[in-house]
């Protein structure tokens, strides 16, 4: 028995390496959807005010991250794209950051075809224009000055979505999920505070203390780093990377612990068994 | 951004993350070319920078408008170089002198600011609270009050702990004892709270290596794991039946 | 402390009082409009330099009108061109606002009281940004005027003329002046009193550690490995552990054991090869000196882990010392220099990295103990004596701590909360 | 010529260091440039000073390549990276973005190649913070128990899952909540020993400084020649 201790207390690191990558990996391809998840009031400030949209009304979504922050942000983002198609809205979308424009793209295309929706009818990708406070004034005002043309090319005044849609602020509700600036407080300050649109944001761990002070007046509602993610793909009923994220991240913590509690409990086992 | 480049970017991206991961196993050679790749990589990174961000808008444009400011930087940046020529290298110390001089002039009353007046801020309280013109001794306010006196009690004993010229005995010893308690529980905190950063990164790594697993990507990262793996079983086996070169 | 100063409290608490009153009252005030209140311009108006600034800022100063009650709101306005040309607004102030206190001076610095204050910057309003038009623009002289209103009736007041200029000397940062020549006077005194008597050192257990360390490392013939952290040599953590490093180099220089210095900054790397140049001399081997002690590898960061880690499995150093302020990557050099068996001394002052390298080093020095290292190993009195005066340095900041706790203590006790808040502020950076 | 080489160099460092530490008390506009200017000279002077750092580890290469010492092959791959760093870099004049948005090879080389590798070595920390909390976590003294103590509850309390089983076991015999203690020991004890330590260092740092302005510190000056 005490051989097996000592085995155990000197075990070879790499079997310890070994738990880690099993801990973190399992919830990315089987999420676990751990307990004690609550959902907090700024999440749900931005599903109600999406579930509340009657079918065929607009929604505004600005993917205004980049590959860096794509564990927090994407999961985010999908969900809300989800739920948007789930609610058959029209989709209005672009992004402020040039580095994620693929991955603005990749989210709009998984869920598109999950929902079964049409490029040009259900949704639209409006892609990237440079000096974002031109942008965001410029789409409040007349979308096609800023976006002649869609992501993909195509002449943006052809789709057949747009045909009546002139500018922002005909949207039913505007979200921007962001890693940073340009983002969040430009959205609100050469938005929705000039024109009085609804708009919601999501954002990574780091701005959130930096954007708390928006909501509940400015932004109806916030979305705050992997957690709040996950509890919005709690609400839409999909678990997926954010939960798999926090799955992973709870699944390592306690395996720290575990190995705390090994490591220190094995010396008394010992004086015991000698 | 033609498609492509983004498959090969994954590759790449997929196969240099692998190779750094198999050093968690042991050193091998995919981890030797990854880390000298990724040493020069960043040492052309810093030549560009150092040429197009640095000595262009700094040196070169100036000097081309006239400003001759840069000029007396410029000597003392020489100066560094001297080193090469053993002759004159004692006039590196000029630049020595300066750097060093600047540095611990800058230091002086920044640290004041900063580590000396903004802690002693946040730490010099009353131990008495009073609301409406009368003493407090609500719950609140007295849990308030011990959390000041606790404040400052932590504070000063760590202070304590930090004498070098007197001798920790008496009740110089006790207070250095607490403080020394203190400290331990600013590093439980400390190393509690980062632990959570950690395996955020981590998980960023491996969902990122998952995506390249699709399809689309076509299978970067299985094929490459497949290879990594049979590469580290030859290359063990082969340093067994070899005696280990240095 | 000049008596005078203290007149400003008094009129500040009183003024500060007086607009809450106001306010107070004008809520409770009916309705209906007494003819009476009419609002008459503002008297008293001065444009003067704003004190301790870089010579962007306009103080405009006005008395306390007695329409103030009836919540008047004060507009500034700044004109470039002339007496009566186009007016652009600076700020607009409530009848409550405008309080000496909001301008954040403290008290020893805080202009005098019994007038209404508001900062006005020309550069917001008259500059497009090109640095030409910055320098104009702040020498200009501006017209000024202040237009009362209560939101029907408008007064405007006589046009002043008034000028920012650069001022020199920051009187907010008194305080700070204060403790930094107190400390500084402490450490000169004791260095030039330190010759005569050989002082007491408490034990740091971390650098007694260090001579066998060495001795492992030379008995096992493998090589000692120095880092100096992650930050250049303009900052004083660097130059700390470069310090240490001379002092380190010349207990090395006895032994033949090899000692290798990576270094991720270019200037560091002079500075430390004249410093390992000077102790092998000093320590009598300058023969044993090679160039290559101290080496470049890169400035990326973990490029820079990359490579020390790779080094350490592979020549497994017997030593490893970790000096200076770091990063995240302090737990991937200790995890792995311990991995290897080395012994790991680590003192740092990156608060941050201090639990890692605490939980992974045999021994860790925290915070002030890294800036002591260097005096303590020298055992020179001139450096010992600063020790003693870093000591004085602490003892002079607790007594100011705990006067100052009591002091606050004894204000709210009899009830002199005004008094409280003044007096933190010598605790506070402006 | 002795003073030159001996004393004018602790000149330099007492008038600049005086000069840049009174600096900060003269709000004046000339104040203001005087200190821009310096931290500018400082850029270019760390400029010049790379090029030593830039010689020195190619010597190191360049020398196990003629000496074909064990492992020179991977220095082939290390003068590949620099030309690979080099030549994007000045195909795409330092730009990783063009001004049409396009990403350039120099931004194509940063986010597959640096990036990664960048991330990869950040995050080996996830694995190493748990083998060193395995190896180096164990209570050899009340103060590392101490230690250990509050790291658990920290770790624990950080988590949605920890959250939900404390509540499901002992969280009732608590009159306040987990996150609420945990918040009271950071701001509390943990901060002020983390203030403790700060105002340490800033005394140690500033005696550091007083040596070397005042020429007391002055190994950096070199030896006698």
């Amino acid at each position: 028995m005490n051989d097996f201790l000592d085995k155990l207390a000197n075990v070879d690191r790499r079997y310890l390496f070994l738990l880690v990558i099993a801990a973190i990996l399992f919830p990315i391809v089987r999420p676990l959807a751990l307990p004690g998840l609550k959902v907090t009031d700024s999440v749900k400030g931005v599903y109600d005010q999406i579930e509340a949209l009657p079918a065929g009304s607009y929604i505004g979504i600005s993917f205004d991250f980049d590959p860096a922050s794509k564990p927090e942000i994407y999961p985010m983002a999908l969900a809300v794209t989800r739920h948007a198609f789930r609610k058959n809205l029209k989709i209005v979308s672009m992004n402020l950051w040039i580095t994620g424009t693929g991955l603005a793209d990749e989210i709009l295309t998984l869920a598109a075809n999950e929902a079964g929706k049409k490029y040009g009818e259900d949704y639209v990708f409006l892609g990237w224009q440079p000096s974002p406070i031109a942008v965001i004034t410029g789409v409040f005002m007349d979308i096609y000055k800023v976006f002649p043309k869609d992501q993909k090319g195509n002449d943006a005044r052809s789709l057949p979505m747009l045909k009546d849609f002139r500018n922002f602020t005909q949207l039913g509700y505007f979200v921007t999920l962001g890693a940073g600036s340009p983002g969040l407080p430009h959205w609100v300050q050469f938005g929705a505070d000039k024109y009085k649109i609804k708009m919601g944001g999501g954002c990574t761990a780091v701005s959130e203390p930096g954007y708390r002070p928006y909501y509940p007046v400015q932004i109806t509602g916030l979305i705050p780093a992997m957690k709040g993610a996950a509890e919005y793909e709690s609400l839409i009923g999909m678990p997926d990377k954010a939960y798999a994220g926090l799955d992973a991240i709870s699944l390592g913590h306690f395996l720290i612990l575990i190995l705390l509690a090994l490591c220190n409990l094995i010396p008394f086992v010992k004086r015991f068994t000698k | 951004m033609s498609e492509f480049t983004i498959i090969l970017g994954a590759w790449v991206s997929a196969g240099l993350t692998l190779c750094i991961f198999s050093f968690l196993y042991e050193d091998n050679p995919l981890f030797k070319v990854a880390e000298h790749l990724y040493i020069g990589v960043t040492i052309g990174y810093s030549v560009t920078n150092l040429i197009f961000n640095s000595m262009g808008p700094n040196i070169y444009n100036p000097l081309k408008e006239g400003n001759l400011m840069p000029l007396l930087p410029t000597l003392l940046g020489l100066g560094f170089l001297t080193r090469f020529i053993p002759k004159i290298s004692w006039m590196s110390r000029i630049s020595f002198a300066f750097v060093m001089g600047y540095t611990s002039g800058l230091s002086i009353p920044t640290t004041i600011t900063s580590q000396f007046l903004k802690q002693l801020e946040g730490t010099v309280y009353p131990l008495l609270t009073r609301k409406e013109g009368l003493l407090d001794f609500s719950r609140a306010a007295i849990g308030h009050d011990i959390s000041v006196f606790i404040l400052v009690a932590a504070l000063l004993t760590v202070l304590i702990y930090f004498f070098f010229s007197v001798e920790h005995r008496g009740p110089i010893k006790a207070a250095s004892k607490v403080g020394i308690y203190f400290i331990m529980i600013y590093l439980g905190a400390a190393f509690g709270t980062t632990v959570m950063g950690r395996f955020s990164l981590l998980y960023g790594r491996l969902f990122d290596l998952y995506t390249y697993r699709a399809e689309r990507y076509y299978y970067a990262t299985p094929v490459l794991l497949v290879a990594l793996i049979f590469f580290l079983v030859v290359y063990t086996l082969k340093q067994k039946n070899k005696p280990a070169e240095s | 402390m000049k008596p005078w100063n203290l007149l400003p409290l008094i009129l500040t608490a009183s003024l500060a009082a007086a607009p809450a009153f106001a306010a107070k009252a004008s809520k409770a005030a009916p309705a209906a409009e007494d003819p009476a209140m009419t609002v008459r311009p503002v008297t008293g108006l001065k444009a003067l330099d704003m004190p301790y600034d870089a010579g962007e800022g306009i103080l405009v100063r006005w008395d306390v009108m007695p329409h103030d009650e009836y919540a008047a709101v004060y507009v500034v306005e700044l004109s470039s061109v002339s007496a009566a040309g186009p007016w652009v607004k600076a700020k607009e102030v409530r009848s409550d606002q405008g309080t000496v206190a909001e301008l954040g001076f403290p008290f020893w610095a805080r202009p005098k009281a019994g007038q209404r204050a508001v900062e006005v910057k020309p550069l917001d309003l008259f500059s497009n940004d090109s640095d030409a038009a910055k320098a104009r623009v702040s020498k200009a002289e501006y017209f000024v005027r202040v237009r009362a209103t209560n939101g029907r009736q408008v007064a405007d007041s006589e046009v002043v003329t008034g000028r920012a200029e650069s001022d020199w000397f920051s009187m907010p940062r008194l305080n700070n002046l204060i403790f930094t020549l107190v400390f500084c006077g402490i450490v000169l005194w004791f260095i030039s009193h330190a010759r005569k008597k050989d002082l007491f050192l408490r034990r740091i257990p971390g650098l007694d550690a260090v001579e066998d360390a060495i001795g492992r490392a030379t008995e096992m013939g493998r090589p000692i490995y120095f880092l100096t952290g992650r930050l250049d040599i303009d900052s004083i953590s660097t130059i700390a552990a470069s310090l240490i490093l001379g002092e380190i180099a010349k207990r090395i220089a006895q032994y033949d054991t090899q000692l290798k210095v990576p270094h991720t900054y270019a200037m560091t790397m002079a500075v430390c090869q004249e410093i390992t140049k000077q102790a092998y001399s000093e320590a009598g081997r300058p023969d044993a000196y090679r160039e290559d002690i101290n080496f470049f590898i890169t400035e990326d960061q973990f490029a820079y882990t990359a490579a020390v880690n790779g080094m350490m499995v592979r020549e497994k150093p017997a030593a490893c010392f970790y000096m200076g302020y770091y990063y995240a990557e302090s737990l991937l050099l200790t995890e792995v220099g311990a991995s290897v068996g080395a012994i790991q001394i680590a003192g740092s002052d990156s608060e941050h990295q201090l639990p890692f390298f605490f939980i992974t080093c045999d021994y860790t020095l925290i915070g002030e103990e890294l800036y002591a290292a260097g005096a303590y190993l020298s055992r020179n009195p001139v450096l010992v004596g600063t020790l003693r005066g870093q000591d004085v340095g602490k003892a002079f900041v607790m007594l100011s701590i705990f006067f100052g706790v009591a002091f606050a203590t004894l204000g709210v006790l009899i009830g002199r909360e005004g008094w409280v808040t003044t007096m933190l502020e010598i605790f506070k950076s402006y | 010529m002795l003073f030159i080489k001996r004393q004018f160099p602790l000149v330099v460092c007492f008038v600049v260091g005086v000069a840049v530490a009174v600096q900060y008390y003269i709000p004046h506009r000339i104040s203001q440039d005087f200190i821009e200017g310096l931290s500018h000279w400082e850029i270019i002077i760390a400029a010049f000073a790379f090029f030593l750092g830039l010689v020195s580890v190619t010597q190191v290469h360049v020398a196990k390549l003629r000496r074909r010492s064990p492992g020179w092959g991977f220095s082939l791959f290390f003068f590949g990276g620099i030309l690979i760093g080099v030549i994007t870099g000045f195909l795409s004049r330092g730009k990783q973005i063009t001004e049409a948005g396009a990403i350039t090879s120099f931004g194509w080389m940063y986010n597959n190649m640096l990036n990664p590798l960048q991330g990869t070595m950040f995050c080996l920390l996830g694995f190493y913070i748990v083998s060193a909390a395995y190896r180096a976590f164990k209570v050899r003294s009340l103060q590392a128990g101490v230690l250990l103590a509050v790291a658990v509850i920290f770790i624990f309390s950080r988590v949605p899952l920890g959250q939900y089983l404390w509540e499901a076991t002992i969280g009732g015999f608590f009159p306040w909540q987990l996150h609420q203690m945990v918040e009271w020991v950071m701001n509390t004890p943990a901060k002020a020993a983390g203030r403790g330590i700060l105002i340490g260092v800033s005394l140690g740092a500033v005696a550091t400084s007083v040596k070397i302005i005042a020429g007391i510190e002055r190994q950096y000056m070199g030896g006698k020649d």
